[in-house]
């Protein structure tokens, strides 16, 4: 039914992160039924689907954000032990996993208690002890790429969403993650503003970063993505390069999802 | 002439117990209430009173260290029980009724028990002349148990306070007709410029050995015989060597050790 | 004597006694406001968090410290306690030990006040927006550092109100130990007035005295609140 | 689904921790003293009947000064406003204990000093203590009411109000058909747990000779000496009141019309 997960890509970039046989239930509701994926060092993987496709669970199961009920995630060849009732067995590996998965929510989730540079910094200087006069250096030069600089010391609240959206990417990159995932990151955001936010993950794309993004924007998938994967009832129910996904979808229910959307 | 005798004895008891010997000081309870002449505070927060001064003279004669100690009179007996205090010395009388939970030393006062009332009103300390009156007592003293016995079948209420100052005052504010206390400390309220006004003594009750026990005592926890024993000491030595009626002289015409 | 000789510092004024009164009221109160909020932590992590045991033991705490009056629960935990703790001593061959007046007011309305506190943080932390957590949690942060940097600081504002509340019962609390004869800021002030018969004069004056207490921690704890809050527009200005 | 609740319900541990409950409560009937209860029990149902009418008078009074107090720091003028924040803040400010001891040892002083009140009919019951209790309980709850009257009243929508006014309502209509209903749903889930807080307060009145619950225990336990059962049976009697009153509360909330809640 599905197409062959064929190997998309003939030169051998180094693996970043790979999904084998992914449940996930929610009590009696099952929303993974056994996804595979796999991102090569410099892929931007989009996935796409229905509401309810389970594609966000699928993201925050990568980083254990959710509790995978069965299958196996390895990040950078490493494989995260997990404990036969379900969670991660190792909580300072799990920590350090996370710590090189830059995540983007859909709700922003800055601290709002902290400015926009003492998000910026929290982690590095408290976590990773980096100093700090060499944190605030970097996140301000942050800052200034996603075109935030002179909003450094205000508080979350006193941005626009887009604006929040760019702090929390900024934040993000601050860790200088191996990759990031992108969970919705612009349904959030009023039309207006959506376009900054996408310009910034543009950016990010061109320079090679690994990323798997989670949206609803099928324009810019299929302008920013080096593969597609389309979640269906929490299948992969068909993946691809972005022409091939977009210009000649092969299931019926791709081709109904994508005329809804389209 | 108080001067040298009160002098903050109760502060300093405390303080020299300390220095001398801080494990063994003996805690003595005193009800946290102005008991005049008895026991009441200064504006300077000490306690001061003739039975104050007797705590020192006794536990000073008896080789004891003492700590006076405030505790409401509503919980004083649970006070000791509990561990909190290891002796009572609040002016309180020895009954059968007390014995059953506490034991007592030998007695340190004993004096009458009077009625005093409103002035200008008919009454005397008798159950006919109290009848359909409003009577106010302190609670758990000898004397609610006495009016309880006597005069509660035919007074109109009996109202119970939890010190006796307050029972003075409503006395003073018309909202009882008549209290029923200790001849002493009624003579000194009725001392004071508020008692002088409005009421007067109506007379001594009569007498009830088996209600009004047997004088007043220092309350100890059962059992506890070598600090019984020291507490007779001290009020035997007090007695024998003048300290007594010097400290009694301060305060009183004669003598209120009673027969 | 008029109402400002009775007041004076020095004796026959009685305000040095009503300051030692008062001196001992707060000592009471931040003991028993600490104790509340390290009880109510406690409590409320276990009730969200704990096992179903935990959960019913601290429903049952919070039901019946809140439906019985402090009052009888400081008769009880006064006398009870006490009690126990010396029969505990005892029985191992210790000797009895002599709880303060000021400890046994700290515990007493400590345990009233855990669970009030209880109550108060919990709400709190269930309105902590959970994507404040997952962020900390998504960028690996330990638990304790989140706990410590994140939640904390973000229950301190949704908190703040409830506890300012409770530093207030606290203060007034210390109230009800005169009746067992301790010798705090109401105690003190019968006692002046029983012995001077200016019943008014004290009473005001305690009043005015407890007042201000009021007065000065509304204002503490609202700014303390617009600090906690500061990252909000609506409540920067407290 | 009854029975699925009481499965939920009745989990192994609930069990255990019920029947450990019911020990407790054997042990304490028969290994402590009871012997006293038939002599005082007379006395105790006139103490809980005290209790219970100071309380339902309290709050009935105070909550009746509780409504123009909120309504005039909600809505007043300056000069009502005022004194009416005033006086919320001084209540709520000082402790309840130093008010009772205010009103009935400093003001209840007063009176017997001037003879024509002390002829006058009212004496008889000015030089009893229970008005002094009524007074003080009934000010304190108009007092924390009123705090929480002004919350409700402002909670009412402005634009009800302004529909109210635009179809030409007068203003007491407005308030009493209007404000003041939706203020008081507004409150009622509240109101329950004040007026707890408010039962638990009354003890507070047997400091001044008022003979309520409190104080037929306290001299059970000056009579006897003893110091646990009293406190135990007492604690048993508030709990039991405090249950009686979230109760009703929720009767009389469940009787009010119900916001439609989904499912």
């Amino acid at each position: 039914m599905a197409a062959p997960a064929a190997q998309h890509r003939s030169d051998p970039a180094p693996e970043a992160i790979r999904v084998e046989g992914l449940h996930k239930s929610f009590g009696p509701h099952h929303v993974l039924k056994g996804v595979d994926l796999t991102a090569h060092e410099g892929d931007v993987i989009a996935v796409i689907g229905g509401s309810g496709s389970g594609k966000s669970t699928m993201l925050r199961c990568i980083n254990f954000l959710e509790t995978p009920s069965e299958g196996k995630i390895v990040i950078a060849g490493e494989e995260v032990r997990q404990r036969p009732e379900g969670g991660a067995a190792d909580r300072r590996q799990i920590e350090r996993i996370r710590r090189s998965l830059g995540m983007v929510f859909q709700s922003f989730n800055l601290w709002t208690h902290k400015t926009v540079l003492d998000n910026l910094i929290e982690v590095p200087v408290h976590v990773l002890g980096v100093p700090k006069a060499e944190a605030v250096d970097r996140a301000m030069a942050l800052l200034a790429r996603v075109g935030l600089a002179e909003k450094a010391g205000a508080y979350p609240a006193f941005l626009s969403g887009g604006q929040q959206q760019r702090a929390a990417i900024a934040r993000a990159l601050c860790m200088e993650p191996k990759a990031m995932l992108f969970d919705e990151p612009t349904s959030a955001l009023d039309p207006e503003l959506v376009g900054e936010v996408l310009a910034v993950i543009r950016a990010l794309a061109a320079e090679g970063r690994t990323m798997i993004l989670v949206t609803h924007e099928m324009k810019f998938a299929r302008e920013v993505a080096s593969h597609v994967v389309f979640l269906a009832n929490g299948l992969v129910e068909e993946q691809g390069p972005p022409e091939q996904l977009f210009g000649a979808p092969q299931s019926p229910r791709l081709q109904q999802f994508l005329r809804s959307v389209g | 002439m108080k001067k040298t005798m009160t002098a903050a004895l109760a502060l300093t008891i405390g303080l020299m117990a300390g220095v001398a010997q801080a494990q063994t000081a003996v805690k003595v309870g005193i009800a946290a209430e102005a008991y005049p002449p008895f026991a009441s505070q200064d504006a300077s927060g000490a306690w001061v009173g003739w039975e104050v001064e007797m705590i020192g003279a006794i536990c000073a004669a008896a080789e004891l260290t003492c700590e006076i100690v405030p505790v409401a009179w509503d919980g004083i007996i649970p006070a000791l029980t509990a561990g909190q205090i290891d002796a009572i010395m609040a002016s309180m009388s020895i009954t059968e009724e007390r014995m059953k939970t506490i034991d007592f030393s030998d007695k340190y006062y004993n004096t009458p028990t009077v009625v005093v009332g409103a002035k200008g009103m008919e009454m005397d300390a008798t159950p006919e002349g109290l009848t359909g009156k409003i009577i106010g007592v302190q609670v758990s003293t000898v004397h609610q148990a006495y009016v309880e016995k006597y005069f509660a079948p035919v007074a109109a209420e009996v109202k119970t306070y939890q010190t006796q100052d307050e029972a003075n005052q409503d006395l003073v504010a018309g909202r009882v007709d008549a209290i029923q206390a200790d001849s002493i400390a009624l003579d000194a309220f009725l001392a004071t410029p508020e008692g002088q006004a409005c009421c007067e003594v109506k007379g001594t009750v009569a007498d009830d050995p088996a209600v009004l026990g047997l004088g007043v005592g220092v309350g100890l926890r059962q059992g506890e015989e070598d600090l019984k024993a020291a507490f007779n000491k001290g009020i035997a030595a007090v007695l024998a060597d003048g300290t007594y009626d010097k400290i009694n002289a301060g305060y009183f015409a004669s003598s209120i050790y009673g027969n | 004597m008029g109402p400002l000789d009775l007041l004076a510092l020095s004796p026959p004024g009685w305000g040095a006694t009503l300051l030692a009164g008062l001196w001992n009221s707060l000592l009471i109160a931040v003991g028993a406001f600490s104790m509340g909020l390290v009880l109510g932590g406690l409590g409320a992590w276990g009730k969200i968090h704990g096992g179903p045991i935990t959960r019913d033991l601290l429903a049952m705490y919070t039901t019946v410290v809140r439906a019985v009056p402090e009052l009888i629960l400081i008769l009880i935990l006064y006398f009870g306690v006490t009690d126990l703790v010396n029969q505990i001593l005892v029985a191992f061959g210790h000797e009895r030990i002599q709880i303060s007046g000021v400890l046994a007011g700290i515990a007493v309305l400590g345990v009233v006040q855990g669970a009030y506190a209880t109550e108060v943080l919990r709400g709190a932390l269930l309105a902590v927006p959970p994507g404040q957590v997952e962020a900390a949690k998504a960028m690996g942060m330990p638990p304790l550092l989140m706990a410590q940097r994140v939640i904390f600081p973000a229950m301190l504002g949704l908190a703040m109100p409830g506890l300012a509340n409770l530093w207030l019962i606290a203060t007034k609390d210390t109230a009800l130990l005169a009746v067992v004869g301790f010798g705090e800021l109401t105690f003190a002030t019968r006692q002046a007035a029983s012995s001077t018969k200016a019943f008014f004069t004290f009473f005001l004056a305690a009043g005015v005295i407890y007042l201000i207490i009021t007065l000065l921690s509304g204002w503490a704890f609202a700014r303390i609140e617009a600090w906690a809050r500061r990252g909000e527009p609506r409540n920067a200005g407290g | 689904m009854r029975g699925a609740e009481m499965r939920d319900w009745l989990q192994p541990h609930r069990i255990f921790l019920g029947l450990l409950g019911l020990v407790i409560v054997l042990w304490c009937a028969t290994q402590m003293r009871w012997d006293w209860l038939p002599k005082y029990a007379p006395l105790m149902a006139e103490g809980i009947w005290r209790t219970i009418w100071l309380l339902v008078l309290s709050v009935f009074f105070g909550m009746l000064l509780a409504i123009p107090l909120g309504l005039a720091q909600a809505a007043g003028p300056w000069y009502l406003a005022t004194p009416a924040r005033v006086f919320c803040t001084v209540i709520r400010g000082t402790p309840l204990l130093l008010q009772i001891w205010l009103l009935y040892y400093g003001l209840g002083s007063l009176f017997p000093q001037y003879p024509w009140i002390r002829e006058s009919d009212l004496w008889p019951i000015l030089r009893q203590a229970w008005p002094y209790a009524l007074l003080a309980l009934t000010l304190s709850y108009a007092g924390y009411e009123g705090e929480v009257m002004r919350g409700a009243f402002k909670s009412v929508p402005r634009g009800q109000l302004e529909a109210a006014r635009a179809m030409g309502m007068p203003r007491h209509k407005i308030l009493s058909r209007i404000w003041l209903p939706q203020a008081f749903r507004a409150v009622l889930p509240t109101l329950g747990g004040e007026t707890v807080l408010q039962m638990k307060a009354t003890p507070l009145v047997a400091t001044i000779t008022v003979v309520e619950i409190y104080a037929v225990a306290s001299r059970v336990r000056q009579d006897t000496f003893i110091i646990y059962e009293p406190l135990l049976l007492l604690a048993l009697v508030y709990l039991c009141l405090a249950g009686a009153i979230v109760f009703l509360f929720r009767q009389i909330e469940a009787r009010g019309p119900q916001v439609r809640r989904p499912g």
